[in-house]
């Protein structure tokens, strides 16, 4: 009576675990340098779990201990365009579902970029990281690839200030082109006015 | 199950010329009827400002506070996603005076997330559909009915500090019976009123 | 003649006669501006409240008590009050002449309708022609408005009503060939009084031709909702794509004049209709009363309602089908409506030859 | 003379000065504030170029500053035609993130839930398509229909458009006395009333000739765009997740996946977009049917799961059928009771992206059928 339990459920962490090992396998044969990050969590929270996190939320206890999907980290993101080649064309994964980027925090000197990929003949979901520095934030665009990672880069791009080289159409997408700053980044202030309006 | 809920077929005829002609008279046609079966069929709306809807008893609409039972806990304010309840009140010991409980409905999105943490069970949203205002700042609504303190409230105020002073007295006397002993430097009473959240706050966490 | 004869009678010999036409056609520019403008008043309502049955809803309910009644008054009245707006990059004088010339040219129009025997303001024998001829008239004023509103909304309604209208004079002009062809003549009073057989039931629609009427009378009310700028062919105003097409920059009185011209002639297009398809003021029974001072009235209530009618026929297409591109309303012009037309006008010229030669009728 | 816009060529046969139209932000036939710009030769599209962010509200970093639960409220309003399926989408997704799950009652109560919005969402797409189109009447149709939902919704939620009633764990409330017999009752009436608007709307000639062959998006294309939902269904790939990668307790329930076959045109067209909608609406009902015989008593909330807690640290992407396609909810916790990244992979957004490159070489009033033929929220594409 569990969603999760499902054989064929998205959210079971062995279907997708099962997508990613066979995917790793293939691009470390095919030379590139990726390593799997697995959730160490059981799939299904024990009783009482709630509680401990609760207490552990109030210590800041940053254990390595974590639940979900797990997901692939492309360690050399100037492979990106050649692993998501070999992904659509050796592979299978015809769709790139989501792309977009992530701040861990104010302090890290680093970017994360991620892609969700889906497959409609292996009805399975695949996740790449790669890692993207602060100081010089260029990653090259799929949209080669992936036609639909167009819009997605150009949002990602005017929200972490991340270049994708190679993308056909640079624009801002949701922010107004003379936006300052890169509102997802965590270090990002709100300003106090734009244009003379306040905005506060 | 009705015909017309399977699914059609590939109807290569409508691609001749008769076969245009012949389709667009008859599904004109078609629809026509059903316009006109519905021109002589009742009407399904209302007619607002005379008619009103009959609004479910579970509706979200402007908010209302049981003010008695409410014990200024803030566990609304704090679930609020957008933080439009605003409230301030002064403790006297158990009692407390309102000064000011209000939400702004310029703000206020309707989650009901102020619902569920509450403790007491005293905030709720009513059948209230309307929101009108000429100023802005009429949509900020006060939600108590009474500010300041009642006179049984000042009447049990009083009681209490009578209570506590008659405490007091007894307790300073025990002290001046046995002045070696250590005494307490403060009064339960006041250690209460310093600590702004409760308990109860505590216990909507678990759910 | 009749007014200027009527008016002969009345006034002093001593009075030019271009005095008395000038006069007549005064008094029947004013009766027919009246007769219109209510005409409009109550199709506008009547779309709003039919719309709004057809919909599940009621419509307008509040203005003037029964049925929100006197709500197209009160909207009337609104935009005449309204401020009136010109755009400083229109160009004015085409801007403000539109109006005048699409409203003119709807209201000239009714000149050639016969109402009932003799109520006619000037009973010209070639009716029909005029009316066709001057009625797409409109096109001039709607290309004015929508250069001169200086917006590539408007000017694409204008231009998308220039090439439909034109198209479409075609196929309406084959389609009243057939009614032409079996009374005779082009004068629409005429026509309507040679339906006065049968006790008032021998219409066109319901003669020994009926199997010509049928197929000709859709053609022309096809070829008329064109004409009429009307569902499914609101190309020119077409709300979902050009906002509110050539009338986009218009307020106030100036858009109330498009907006009248819309529904005169919509009721224009179903004068026409009544008076050579359905029997014009004819009406079962109606005869008996000939000669007496209700028969006049009566007629021409039977007309008007008649033609009432046919625009809440009008009105029901319009809420019931979508609408349709620019390239299909050409395709069905040329393609479909005028072969028709000229097939239907070939078998009825046959057919006419056949009875007027072999059974001598 | 060529004009090239994306793959496609458009050829004319005369070629005269280029008219640059600004469509939007405020059209009737943008459903919102988009903007198209527009560039055609006469009635021809020669090019085209969206604009949005006119009602960008932040979603994803409001998403970063409120707990879980608060969060909630913020995913009614970016689809805020389809909201159940937005709470499903998250609680799903922060259930994920907590390995907590939903009791049986609450399972089935979320679907008859999302399946009932789904059926009111596909009702505004195909009445608003109506309107795109010209014709008026269906969508009064589709609202009177939408307003029996709206009134199932409003009495087991208390709101009519943005319900916040699924939450992590579960659902907010049990059913009210009766409201399952009002649902049985509306899929009922909605059987009756279906056929309507196909004899009035879907089988008119002239919306036929409107939609069918009119921006058609290959196979191919669909998937290479990431398009979603009945845009990829009506391009006639056979793809649900509902079905494929099933979530709650879909993989029990008997439905079938509608899937674009050209009817009327060829495959891929507005027509077929428009159909897979039609015929979801009657799938819907059919799954809300099921799930109303199989619903037991039972309990509506995991305990476990309350107003106010904390996620272990990790990732969870969780994809789920929205009435528009697939809405992806890719949450990143770090441990605390605030998300550390909230994305929100928003359907109409992708699949807004391939209009741009259908527009070309269609008519002008085409812009409005295909634009509405993709039933896009702008609430959503911006977010």
């Amino acid at each position: 009576m569990n969603h999760f339990k499902q054989d064929s459920g998205w959210g079971s962490s062995a279907s997708i675990l099962e997508a990613a090992e066979k995917t790793l396998a293939s691009l470390q044969s095919a030379g590139f340098s990726v390593e799997l990050r697995v959730p160490n969590l059981p799939l299904l929270a024990p009783d009482g779990e709630a509680k401990r996190l609760k207490k552990k939320a109030k210590e800041e206890n940053p254990e390595y201990e974590w639940r979900g999907d797990s997901y692939i980290v492309l360690k050399d993101s100037a492979s990106l365009l050649d692993v998501c080649r070999h992904l659509r064309d050796e592979l299978g994964w015809e769709q790139l579902i989501d792309c977009t980027a992530m701040d861990p925090s104010a302090e890290s000197g680093e970017l994360l970029g991620c892609y969700q990929f889906l497959s409609l003949s292996l009805k399975a979901r695949l996740s790449i990281e790669i890692s993207i520095s602060k100081e010089s934030p260029e990653v090259q665009s799929v949209t080669s690839i992936y036609l639909t990672a167009d819009w997605h880069e150009r949002e990602a791009s005017e929200m972490f200030g991340i270049t994708y080289s190679g993308h056909p159409d640079p624009r801002n997408i949701l922010l107004p082109d003379d936006w300052e700053g890169f509102p997802l980044r965590k270090d990002y202030e709100f300003p106090e006015e734009y244009h003379g309006v306040s905005c506060k | 199950m009705n015909q017309l809920l399977q699914e059609p077929t590939q109807d290569g005829s409508q691609r001749t010329w008769f076969g245009n002609v012949y389709s667009a008279i008859r599904s004109t046609a078609s629809g026509m009827g059903v316009t006109l079966r519905h021109l002589f069929s009742k009407p399904v709306t209302l007619q607002y400002p005379e008619e009103r809807p009959i609004v479910d008893d579970r509706y979200r609409g402007v908010h209302y506070l049981e003010q008695d039972l409410c014990i200024y806990c803030d566990a609304c304010a704090k679930a609020c996603p957008i933080d439009c309840i605003d409230m301030e009140a002064v403790r006297h010991g158990k009692e407390l005076e309102w000064k000011t409980f209000t939400v702004d409905y310029q703000k206020c999105m309707h989650c009901e997330l102020c619902v569920y943490p509450c403790p007491k069970d005293c905030i709720h949203l009513g059948q209230e559909i309307t929101h009108l205002a000429e100023d802005r700042s009429d949509l900020v609504h006060e939600l108590l009915s009474y500010t300041g303190l009642t006179e049984e409230q000042k009447v049990r105020i009083a009681e209490a500090e009578a209570k506590k002073a008659a405490k007091k007295a007894a307790l300073a006397a025990k002290k001046a019976t046995e002045v070696k002993e250590p005494t307490e430097a403060e009064d339960p009473a006041e250690t209460q009123d310093a600590v702004e959240t409760e308990n109860p706050e505590e216990e909507q966490k678990d759910g | 003649m009749g007014i200027v004869q009527f008016l002969s009678d009345l006034l002093p010999e001593t009075i030019p006669y271009w005095a008395l036409v000038l006069l007549g056609a005064g008094i029947a520019f004013a009766i027919i501006i009246a007769f219109v403008s209510v005409v409009a008043i109550f199709s506008v309502w009547l779309e709003r409240k039919v719309a709004g049955h057809i919909q599940s809803r009621l419509g307008p309910m509040y203005v003037g008590g029964w049925h929100g009644w006197a709500q197209s008054i009160a909207d009337g009245i609104k935009l005449i009050l309204k401020e009136d707006v010109i755009l400083t990059d229109a160009d004015r004088p085409l801007f403000k002449l539109a109006p005048c010339i699409v409203l003119g040219t709807a209201l000239a129009a009714f000149v050639a309708v016969p109402f009932a025997p003799g109520v006619v303001p000037a009973d010209i024998n070639l009716g029909v022609f005029f009316i066709v001829a001057v009625s797409s008239l409109t096109t001039i004023g709607v290309l004015m408005a929508g250069w001169g509103s200086n917006n590539k909304w408007s000017l694409y309604g204008a231009m998308r009503e220039a090439a439909q209208v034109a198209s479409y004079e075609i196929p309406l002009g084959l389609s009243l060939m057939m009614p032409v062809m079996y009374f005779g003549s082009f004068s629409l009073s005429q026509a309507s009084e040679m339906q006065a057989g049968w006790g008032g039931l021998h219409w066109y629609i319901f003669s020994d031709s009926f199997w010509i009427a049928i197929p000709s009378f859709v053609l022309f009310f096809t070829a008329a909702l064109a004409e009429t700028k009307r569902a499914p062919f609101d190309l020119p105003e077409s709300e979902s794509e050009l906002v509110a097409g050539f009338h986009t920059e218009y307020s106030g009185i100036r858009f109330s004049f498009f907006f009248m011209e819309e529904y005169a002639a919509m009721y224009l297009m179903s004068a026409i209709g009544t008076a050579l398809w359905f029997g014009g003021w004819n009406f079962p029974g109606l005869y008996l009363l000939e000669g007496t001072a209700l028969f006049t009235p009566l007629a021409i209530a039977v007309f008007v309602v008649k033609s009432m009618f046919l625009v809440f026929v009008m009105m029901w297409v319009r809420w019931t089908v979508p609408r349709i591109r620019i390239d299909q309303v050409m395709a069905l012009g040329y393609k479909y409506l005028t072969p028709i037309g000229l097939f239907l006008v070939l078998v009825a010229s046959v057919w006419e030859y056949i009875k007027f030669s072999m059974m001598g009728v | 003379m060529q004009v090239t816009g994306s793959e496609r060529i458009v050829e004319l046969d005369v070629r005269t000065q280029d008219v640059d139209i600004n469509m939007g932000p405020q059209h009737p036939a943008t459903h919102g504030v988009l903007r198209v710009l527009l560039r055609a030769d006469g009635e021809i599209l020669t090019g085209a170029q969206s604009h949005l962010g006119y009602l960008h509200r932040c979603a994803e970093k409001i998403g970063e500053n409120v707990d879980w639960v608060q969060y909630l409220p913020y995913t009614d309003r970016y689809d805020y035609l389809s909201a159940m399926n937005n709470n499903l989408g998250y609680s799903l997704a922060v259930e994920k993130l907590l390995g907590q799950d939903a009791p049986e009652r609450a399972q089935y109560l979320r679907i008859i839930l999302v399946e009932l919005n789904r059926i009111a969402s596909h009702l505004v797409a195909v009445g608003t398509y109506g309107l795109d189109v010209g014709a008026f009447t269906p969508f009064f149709y589709a609202l009177r229909e939408r307003e029996m939902l709206l009134e199932i919704f409003e009495r087991i939620c208390g709101a009519r458009l943005t319900y916040t009633f699924i939450r992590p764990g579960g659902v907010m409330n049990d059913a009210p006395e009766g409201w399952f017999d009002q649902v049985a009752a509306f899929t009922e009436v909605f059987d009756q009333k279906w056929p309507d608007y196909w004899n009035l709307l879907v089988e008119n000639k002239i919306f036929i000739e409107r939609t069918a062959n009119v921006g058609v998006l290959s196979e191919e294309d669909a998937i290479a765009w990431g398009a979603t939902g009945p845009m990829l269904r009506g391009s006639g790939v056979d793809w649900d997740i509902r079905r494929d990668q099933p979530y709650l307790l879909y993989g029990d329930l008997d439905f079938d996946v509608i899937v674009g076959k050209g009817y009327r045109g060829s495959v891929g067209d507005c027509f077929d977009r428009n159909y897979v909608r039609m015929f979801e609406m009657v799938q819907s009902n059919r799954i809300v049917r099921q799930c109303l015989d199989r619903i037991r008593e039972g309990e509506v909330q995991n305990e476990e799961v309350g107003m106010s807690f904390a996620c272990p640290p990790g990732r969870s992407y969780v994809g789920i059928e929205n009435p528009r396609g697939e809405l992806g909810h890719w949450l990143v916790s770090d441990g605390g009771k605030i998300a550390q990244r909230c994305r929100v992979r928003a359907p109409s957004f992708v699949n807004l992206a391939v209009v741009e490159h259908m527009l070309p070489g269609c008519m002008l009033a085409d812009a409005a059928a295909i634009i509405g033929s993709v039933d896009i929220v702008i609430g959503e594409t911006d977010r």
